[in-house]
C-alpha cells in the first residue's frame, strides 16, 4: 500500500526513529499508554533533563499532542508519578479520552464554532424568527 | 455527661418527637425530625408545615376532595340562618364583614366540627365580600378547623403550665386510647385530639377542653377537663364514647373548682389587715 | 496641537465646574447646615393655598413644609431622605407591617414606622441615627431569617429591594441556626411566577390585586411563621394588570415567567420609549440585549399610565421577534411569494401604480403607523392623484374636523375629578386598561358612580348597567332615564364614547344624541370638559389630527392599487380580486395572504416615531433594538417609492417629515405634551340622520390579541388561551 | 442611600454636585473668563472625531427609576442615547456586533447632573440634541387610618 510505503520512508527518512531505538538501548520501559506509546528512562549514563523520552506508536505523523495528560506529567518532569499510577490514583468518571490535536490534519477533524459554516449543525443566531411564505400555501 | 436540664430538654424533645410521629399528619413528625437532625427535606416538610409546631389542622391552601370543595352545595340551616341574621343585626349593613368569625364559628358548629371551603364561600356570600376575605380569616384562627374532626373534639392545652404538670403524658395516654395521630379522627368518627394554647386554667393544670359536635349548632358544648390523669382521661373518653356526660370542671375529688385540694390551708377566718392599713395601730 | 485637542476633549462639563462659575457669587452656605436636597426622584408636592394647611418639620435638620396628611416618611422624602421600606408602596394604601422604615423622632420613646405614622407640626425626624440604624438592622434580620440565600438563581437578583437594603443594614452572618421555612409555590397563571419561599410577606401584591387590579383573589393565609401569601383555592390571576405585581414585589417571589431566566437585568440597555398596543401611549421602558428585545417595563407618568402598563403591553415582547417579515417579496405567477431586493420590489409596485388610475389608488394606514408614516402615505397617495387615505378603525366617516371631537377631552388624570361616569358602548377595561385603572381609582377613592350602556361586559368598579342600545341613550338625553337625576346633580360628569362607535352607520345621530345629553347636564363647561372619546388605537388620533378620513368601504371596494401600511384589519373579503395589494408592515399578519407585493418595514421598537394617545398627548418612541433582516422605516419606504414613481415627496429625513407635520398638525411636534383643543363643539351642525335601534357591540373581542404584534406573540396566545377561558 | 456619601464630602465636592446650570454658563461663548472660547461644534472638529459621527442625533433624557426598585441613587441624573440601532449578530459566535463606536457610550460612560450639562456637552460636539421631559412622581396625602376609617352609615339609613 502507497501509504504505509510513505510512512515507512519517512522513518527512516528523518532517522528520529531510528535514533530513538539507539537510544533506547539499556534504557527502561517504564510503561505503555492506551494508544501504544512506550515511555522510557535512562538514569545513568546519559544527560540529566533529557533522561525520560517517549517512542510514539505512531511511526509517521507523530506529534507531541498524541501523549495523553497523565503521560505529559511525567514526560516533562511534572511529576514523578507514571501515567499508570495517575491513572490509578485519580481515575475519575468525568475524564473525556484523550485526543490529539488535529490541526493541519484535514477540515472535518477541526473544531469550528457554533456558526461556522464548516460546524455540521451551523447555528442560525437570528433572534427572530421570520416569516415563511410556504406556510400560506400550506393553509 | 449532662447537665440535669439538658437531659431533661432532651427527654422532652424526644418526647415531643414521639408525640408528633403519632401526630396528623407527616409533616408535623417531618418538621420536628428537621429540627431533630438536619436530614434532607422530604416533600411534606417543605409543603406542609412551616413552623416546628402545627397548631392549624389543615394546610394553607385548599386541596379539592370530594368531601371539600368549592362546587359542593353548603348553606346555612333555616335556624341557624335566624342566628345569622341575629348576628348580622349586631353591625351596620355597609359593615357585616364584622360577622365573618361568629358566621364561621357558628358553620363549624353545624358542619360537625370543621369548616369546608364551601361554607366559608356560603359567608362570603352572605356578608357580601370576596371569598379570600373569608379566607384569610378562617386561617388565621387556629380554632377554625378546615379539615374534619372527630364529633368530641379533645382539645389539650400545651402552654407551660400545663406541660410541666404532665400534659404530654396526658396526651399520649388520650392518642393511644384511641388510637390515632394529632389531628387524625378516630375511625368511627367520634373523637379526634388536637392541641390548644393555654385555655386559662393554669390553676388546675393539666386541662382538656372538649368541644361537642355531635349534637349539631343547638346542642354545642365546649367544656374544660381539669386536674387530669392519665387513668381519667381515657375514662373521660370513655364516658363521653357512652353517650354520658362527665362532670365538668376539676376532676379532683378533693379540689371544689379552683380551691386548693382538701380544703383551704389559709384565709380560715377573715383575713388581717396588712399593719398600714391598721389605724389603731397608729 | 493634539495634546490640546485632547485635553479639551477631556474636560467633561463635570470636571469643568471645579473653577467657580463666572461671576456668580459663591456663597458657601453655614456649614452646619448643609443646603436643602432636592426631594427623591424630583418629586412634586402641591403645597395647600391656605399657609394653615401645610407644616413645618424637620428632616435630619433641615425644615420642610409640607401639606397637612402626609406621612412622615413622605415628609423624609420632600427633604430628600429616601427612607427604606418593602410594604409602603406610593401607590397602594398604607400596611405597615414591614417595619423596615422606623426612623428616630425627638420626644419619641421608640422608634417610629414611618410609613404609617403622619407628619405633625414641628415633629424632629432623624434618619441616621444609630437607634434607627439599630432598628432597621433588627428588621432587616428578622426578614432574612426565613429568606432563602438563592439570589445568584433569582430573577429579582440585581433589582430587588431586599438585596439592596441588605446591602445597608444586613449583617454579614446570621444567627438564625434553625431549618429555613419554605412554601409551596402558587400558580398565578401564564405571567407571572412564584417562589414564595423568598416572600416577605409585605401584602404588596394583595393590596395592589384588591385596589388596582379590582381581582379580590390573593390573600394573607395562615399566620405566624406559618403566614403565606395565596389564593386559598386553585385561582388564576385573571387580570389584565396582573404583570405589575412582578414591580410591586420588592423580592423574587413574583417574577416574570416569560422573562425567567432569560437575562439578568444588568445585561439589559433600557430605552425609554412608549406603548402602542393600545391608545393609552403607556410610558414604557424596553430592556434588550443586542439585537434582541428581553422585557418591558413601565415607567413613570403621572399623567398617563402612573407606574403600571396593561399585560399586553408588558408581555407583548416576544411578538416583536416572531413571524417577522425581512425580506420585500412579490408574488410571482405561480402564486408564490418570492424574495427580491428593494429596487425590484419597488419597481414593480411603480409600474403597477401608473397603470391604474388616480382615484383607483387607495392607502390604508395600519393601527401602529406613527404620524411621519401616515403623513408620507398620505402626501404620496395625493401626489398621485387619489384622495383615498384612511387609517382602520376610524370608520365611515369619522368626526375629524374637530379635536375635541375624537379626543378625551378630560384627559386620563382628569378622571380622578369626575365623580358620575357614563360609559357609551365602551368596555375600557378590554380597550384601554389604562383608563380602567383610572376609572376604577376614582370609583374606589371617591364613590363615584358609573353607568354604562353597551353590551354585558366584565367590569372591575360598582356600575350600572343601563341598557344595551342607543335607545337608553336618547332616553338619558330626552331626560327620561332614572339615572338623568345622577347626572343633575353631578359635579364633574364624564362621558366616555368607545371608537367602536364610528364604525356605526347612524355615528352622527350618536354623537349628536351625545352632545344633547353633555349639553342638557352641563358636562361641558368652561372649567370642566367631561366629554370624550376613547380611542382604540395607537395611530387613531394622528391619522384623524392629519385628516386620513377617507371612507373605508367604498374606497377599498372601488381601489385598483391597494397600499395596506401595516393595516391587517380592513375587510380583505371586500377587496376586488383584480386589485393590486402592497403590504408593508413588520409582522405576517392577516393581509400579506392577499397582497401581491410585500414590503417589510421596521416595528414600534426599532423606529423613532411620532404617536398621539387618545388624550392628544404627543409622544416618541426611540428606537431600542435594530430592525430585522432588510427591513426600512415606514417612512422611508414611501418616500423611495414615491421617487421611483416619479412623485417625490420633498423631505429625506425624519426632520423634514415633521417639518410638514407641524404644517398639518403642529400639535403632533409638541412632544410629551397634551394639547388640549380649545373651540367649543358647538359650532357642529345637527345630525340628520335616525338614531337606529341596533344594540352597540363589543369592540375588542380578545384582549390580548388586537394587533399584528400580539396576534404573532406566544405568550399572548396562552394568555388568551387559559385567562378568557370561562 | 447615596445621602450621607454625598454629606460627607467636603463643602467644595458638595458645590460640584449640586446640580446648578454653571456648566452651561462656563461653556457658553460669553463667559467673560474662560481661557478658550469654544463656538458649539468645536470641540468635536478638533478632536478628531470622524465628520459622520458630529451630525448625530442624540436624545438627552433623565432615566425614570425602575418600577421594581425603590432606591433613587441613580434617579434625577441626565443621560445621553445615540439612538444607536446598528447591531447585529455576529454569525459565527453569536456576539453582538456593533459597527458605531458610541453604541456603548451614552447610557454607560456618560453621566450629567443636569439637562444643561448635557445639552452644553451635546453642543460642543456638535450633535443635533432633543431634550426630553423628565417625568417626576406627585407625592399626594396618605394616611394609615384611611385603612380603618368609619365610612359613614349605610347609604339606605341615609336616606
Amino acid at each position: 500500500m502507497p501509504a504505509t510505503k510513505a510512512t515507512c520512508n519517512k522513518c527512516i527518512f528523518d532517522g528520529n526513529l531510528l535514533q530513538t531505538k539507539i537510544h533506547n538501548i539499556g534504557a527502561t520501559l517504564v510503561g505503555v499508554d492506551k494508544f501504544g506509546n512506550k515511555y522510557y528512562e535512562k538514569l545513568h549514563d546519559t544527560q540529566y533533563g533529557r533522561h525520560r523520552w517517549v517512542e510514539y506508536a505512531e511511526k509517521g505523523r507523530y506529534n507531541a499532542s498524541q501523549v495523553p495528560p497523565e503521560w505529559h506529567g511525567w514526560l516533562h518532569h511534572i511529576t514523578d508519578s507514571t501515567g499508570d499510577e495517575l491513572l490509578e490514583k485519580n481515575a475519575k468518571a468525568y475524564i473525556v479520552d484523550h485526543k490529539e490535536n488535529f490541526s493541519g490534519e484535514g477540515e472535518e477533524l477541526i473544531y469550528h464554532s457554533k456558526g461556522h459554516a464548516l460546524n455540521p449543525g451551523q447555528r442560525d443566531w437570528t433572534r427572530y424568527q421570520p416569516w415563511e411564505p410556504k406556510k400560506e400555501e400550506a393553509s | 455527661m449532662l447537665l440535669p436540664a439538658a437531659r431533661l430538654a432532651a427527654r422532652r424533645l424526644l418526647g415531643l418527637a414521639s408525640s408528633s410521629s403519632s401526630a396528623a399528619s407527616e409533616s408535623a413528625a417531618a418538621a420536628v425530625a428537621r429540627r431533630l437532625s438536619p436530614s434532607p427535606i422530604s416533600y411534606y416538610a417543605a409543603a406542609g408545615c412551616s413552623s416546628s409546631r402545627l397548631f392549624s389542622t389543615a394546610l394553607n391552601y385548599h386541596l379539592d376532595s370530594p368531601e371539600n370543595n368549592p362546587n359542593m352545595k353548603w348553606e346555612f340551616t333555616e335556624a341557624n340562618m335566624k342566628k345569622v341574621n341575629e348576628i348580622l343585626s349586631h353591625y351596620p349593613s355597609n359593615y357585616k364583614q364584622s360577622g365573618i368569625i361568629p358566621m364561621l364559628d357558628l358553620a363549624q358548629q353545624q358542619h360537625g366540627g370543621w369548616v369546608p371551603v364551601a361554607a366559608m364561600d356560603a359567608i362570603a356570600k352572605i356578608v357580601g365580600v370576596a371569598p379570600i376575605r373569608v379566607y384569610e380569616v378562617a386561617t388565621f384562627y387556629t380554632m377554625f378547623n378546615r379539615t374534619k374532626v372527630g364529633k368530641y373534639h379533645l382539645l389539650v392545652c400545651g402552654t407551660t403550665p400545663c406541660m410541666i404538670r404532665g400534659s404530654r403524658e396526658i396526651e399520649d395516654a388520650l392518642l393511644e386510647h384511641l388510637g390515632v395521630k394529632r389531628n387524625e379522627v378516630t375511625s368511627d368518627g367520634l373523637f379526634s385530639v388536637g392541641e390548644m394554647e393555654c385555655m386559662g386554667c393554669c390553676v388546675n393544670a393539666p386541662m382538656i377542653a372538649v368541644a361537642d359536635y355531635s349534637k349539631g349548632a343547638e346542642g354545642y358544648s365546649y367544656n374544660y377537663y381539669e386536674d387530669l390523669t392519665p387513668k381519667r382521661v381515657v375514662e373521660i373518653v370513655e364516658m363521653l364514647r357512652r353517650g354520658e356526660t362527665p362532670p365538668r370542671g376539676t376532676q379532683n375529688p378533693e379540689r371544689k373548682n379552683c380551691g386548693p385540694a382538701g380544703g383551704n390551708t389559709t384565709l380560715h377566718s377573715e383575713p388581717k389587715p396588712p399593719p398600714c392599713r391598721d389605724l389603731d395601730a397608729c | 496641537m493634539a495634546f490640546f485637542a485632547r485635553a479639551l476633549r477631556h474636560s467633561s462639563p463635570y470636571l469643568r465646574s471645579r473653577a467657580p462659575p463666572a461671576g456668580a457669587a459663591v456663597a458657601p452656605a453655614d456649614p452646619e447646615a448643609p443646603p436643602p436636597r432636592e426631594p427623591v426622584g424630583g418629586a412634586r408636592v402641591e403645597l395647600p393655598s391656605n399657609p394653615e394647611d401645610a407644616l413645618e418639620v424637620f428632616v435630619d435638620g433641615h425644615a420642610v413644609r409640607i401639606p397637612k396628611g402626609f406621612t412622615v416618611l413622605q415628609a423624609c422624602e420632600v427633604a430628600g431622605v429616601d427612607i427604606p421600606r418593602f410594604c409602603y408602596h406610593s401607590r397602594l394604601s398604607i400596611a405597615g407591617n414591614c417595619r423596615m422604615c422606623l426612623v428616630e423622632v425627638e420626644k419619641s420613646p421608640k422608634p417610629v414606622a414611618s410609613c404609617a405614622m403622619p407628619a405633625l407640626p414641628g415633629m424632629k425626624i432623624k434618619t441616621n441615627t444609630p437607634i434607627a440604624k439599630k432598628a432597621r438592622e433588627g428588621v432587616m434580620e428578622f426578614l432574612l431569617m426565613n429568606h432563602p440565600l438563592d439570589c445568584p438563581i433569582c430573577d429579582q437578583g440585581g433589582e430587588c429591594d431586599l438585596q439592596d437594603q441588605s446591602m445597608a443594614f444586613g449583617a454579614d452572618r446570621g444567627r438564625f441556626t434553625e431549618m429555613k421555612r419554605s412554601v409551596v409555590d402558587k400558580n398565578l397563571g401564564p405571567l407571572v411566577k412564584t417562589v414564595m419561599t423568598r416572600c416577605i410577606q409585605c401584602t404588596r401584591c394583595v393590596r395592589f390585586a384588591t385596589e388596582v387590579a379590582g381581582v379580590q383573589d390573593l390573600g394573607m393565609l395562615g399566620r405566624g411563621s406559618g403566614e403565606e401569601i395565596g389564593t386559598y383555592v386553585e385561582k388564576l390571576m385573571t387580570s389584565e394588570l396582573s404583570g405589575n405585581v412582578i414591580d410591586i414585589c420588592p423580592v423574587g417571589a413574583l417574577t416574570s415567567k416569560p422573562f425567567a431566566f432569560k437575562a439578568r437585568n444588568w445585561e439589559l440597555k433600557g430605552t425609554e420609549t412608549i406603548d402602542v398596543t393600545d391608545a393609552v401611549g403607556s410610558n414604557i421602558r424596553v430592556d434588550s440585549r443586542g439585537p434582541e428585545v428581553m422585557r418591558i417595563v413601565p415607567r413613570l407618568n403621572e399623567d398617563i399610565n402612573e407606574e403600571w402598563i396593561s399585560d399586553k403591553t408588558r408581555f407583548c415582547y416576544d411578538g416583536l421577534k416572531r413571524q417577522r417579515l425581512n425580506d420585500p417579496m412579490i408574488r410571482g405567477t405561480d402564486g408564490r411569494f418570492k424574495a427580491v431586493t428593494w429596487r425590484d420590489a419597488l419597481a414593480v409596485v411603480a409600474e403597477v401604480l401608473h397603470q391604474v388610475k388616480p382615484e383607483e389608488i387607495t392607502g390604508v394606514a395600519g393601527k401602529l403607523s406613527d404620524a411621519e408614516s401616515m403623513m408620507a402615505l398620505k402626501d404620496f397617495v395625493n401626489k398621485m392623484g387619489s384622495d383615498k387615505v384612511l387609517c382602520e378603525g376610524n370608520g365611515p366617516n369619522p368626526p375629524a374636523d374637530l379635536r375635541c371631537n375624537y379626543l378625551m377631552n378630560t384627559s386620563i388624570a382628569g378622571l380622578e375629578k369626575a365623580d358620575v361616569f357614563l360609559l357609551v358602548g365602551t368596555q375600557p377595561r378590554v380597550e384601554a386598561a389604562m383608563v380602567n385603572a383610572r376609572i376604577r381609582k376614582t370609583v374606589r377613592a371617591t364613590q363615584a358612580k358609573v353607568a354604562y350602556i353597551g353590551p354585558p361586559t366584565d367590569f372591575n368598579y360598582d356600575h350600572e348597567h343601563l341598557g344595551t342600545g342607543p335607545q337608553t341613550l336618547v332616553e338619558i338625553a330626552e331626560g327620561r332615564h332614572p339615572f338623568c337625576s345622577t347626572l343633575q346633580s353631578a359635579k364633574n360628569p364624564v362621558i366616555i364614547a368607545g371608537s367602536g362607535l364610528f364604525e356605526r352607520e347612524d355615528q352622527d345621530a350618536l354623537f349628536s344624541t351625545i352632545e344633547t345629553v353633555a349639553k342638557k347636564f352641563n358636562v361641558v363647561r368652561p372649567d370642566w370638559n367631561g366629554l370624550n372619546v376613547l380611542l382604540l388605537h395607537a395611530a387613531q388620533a394622528a391619522a384623524l389630527d392629519l385628516g386620513l378620513v377617507a371612507n373605508p368601504t367604498e374606497s377599498i371596494k372601488s381601489a385598483k392599487f391597494l397600499y395596506l401600511m401595516g393595516a391587517d384589519d380592513v375587510d380583505l373579503g371586500k377587496v376586488s380580486d383584480d386589485a393590486f395589494v402592497v403590504y408593508q408592515g413588520h409582522h405576517g399578519d392577516k393581509a400579506v395572504y392577499r397582497a401581491n407585493v410585500i414590503l417589510p418595514s421596521s416595528a414600534f421598537s426599532e423606529k423613532e416615531g411620532t404617536y398621539e394617545n387618545t388624550e392628544g398627548c404627543t409622544q416618541w418612541t426611540i428606537p431600542a433594538v435594530p430592525t430585522v433582516g432588510d427591513a426600512r422605516d415606514d417612512w422611508k419606504i414611501i418616500r423611495a417609492l414615491s421617487e421611483v414613481a416619479g412623485a417625490q415627496l420633498p423631505y429625506d429625513s425624519l426632520s423634514g417629515v415633521r417639518d410638514r407635520i407641524s404644517m398639518v398638525a403642529p400639535n403632533l411636534v409638541h412632544v410629551d405634551e397634551r394639547e388640549p383643543c380649545t373651540i367649543s363643539s358647538e359650532v357642529k351642525p345637527p345630525a340628520k340622520q335616525q338614531v337606529s335601534s341596533t344594540p352597540f357591540k363589543t369592540v375588542v373581542e380578545n384582549f390580548y390579541m388586537t394587533d399584528a404584534i400580539t396576534r404573532a406573540s406566544k405568550i399572548m396566545a396562552q394568555c388568551s388561551a387559559t385567562l378568557l377561558k370561562k | 442611600m447615596a445621602a450621607p456619601l454625598r454629606r460627607s464630602l467636603p463643602t467644595l465636592g458638595r458645590a460640584l454636585l449640586s446640580p446648578s446650570p454653571a456648566p452651561a454658563r462656563m461653556l457658553s461663548a460669553a463667559a467673560s473668563d474662560a481661557l478658550v472660547e469654544i463656538k458649539p461644534g468645536e470641540i468635536g472638529m478638533v478632536s478628531g472625531i470622524p465628520d459622520e459621527h458630529l451630525q448625530r442625533k442624540v436624545v438627552i433624557y433623565s432615566p425614570a427609576r425602575t418600577a421594581s426598585q425603590q432606591g433613587s441613587g441613580k434617579v434625577g441624573r441626565w443621560k445621553i442615547n445615540f439612538v444607536s440601532t446598528q447591531k447585529w449578530e455576529n454569525p459565527l459566535m453569536g456576539w453582538t456586533s456593533t459597527g458605531d463606536p458610541y453604541a456603548n457610550v451614552g447610557e454607560a460612560s456618560l453621566t450629567f447632573d443636569s439637562a444643561e450639562s448635557a445639552k452644553a456637552f451635546a453642543e460642543k460636539h456638535g450633535w443635533d440634541y432633543v431634550v426630553r421631559k423628565r417625568h417626576t412622581p406627585l407625592l399626594k396625602p396618605k394616611s394609615y387610618a384611611e385603612n380603618f376609617k368609619w365610612r359613614g352609615p349605610p347609604k339606605a339609613e341615609q336616606a
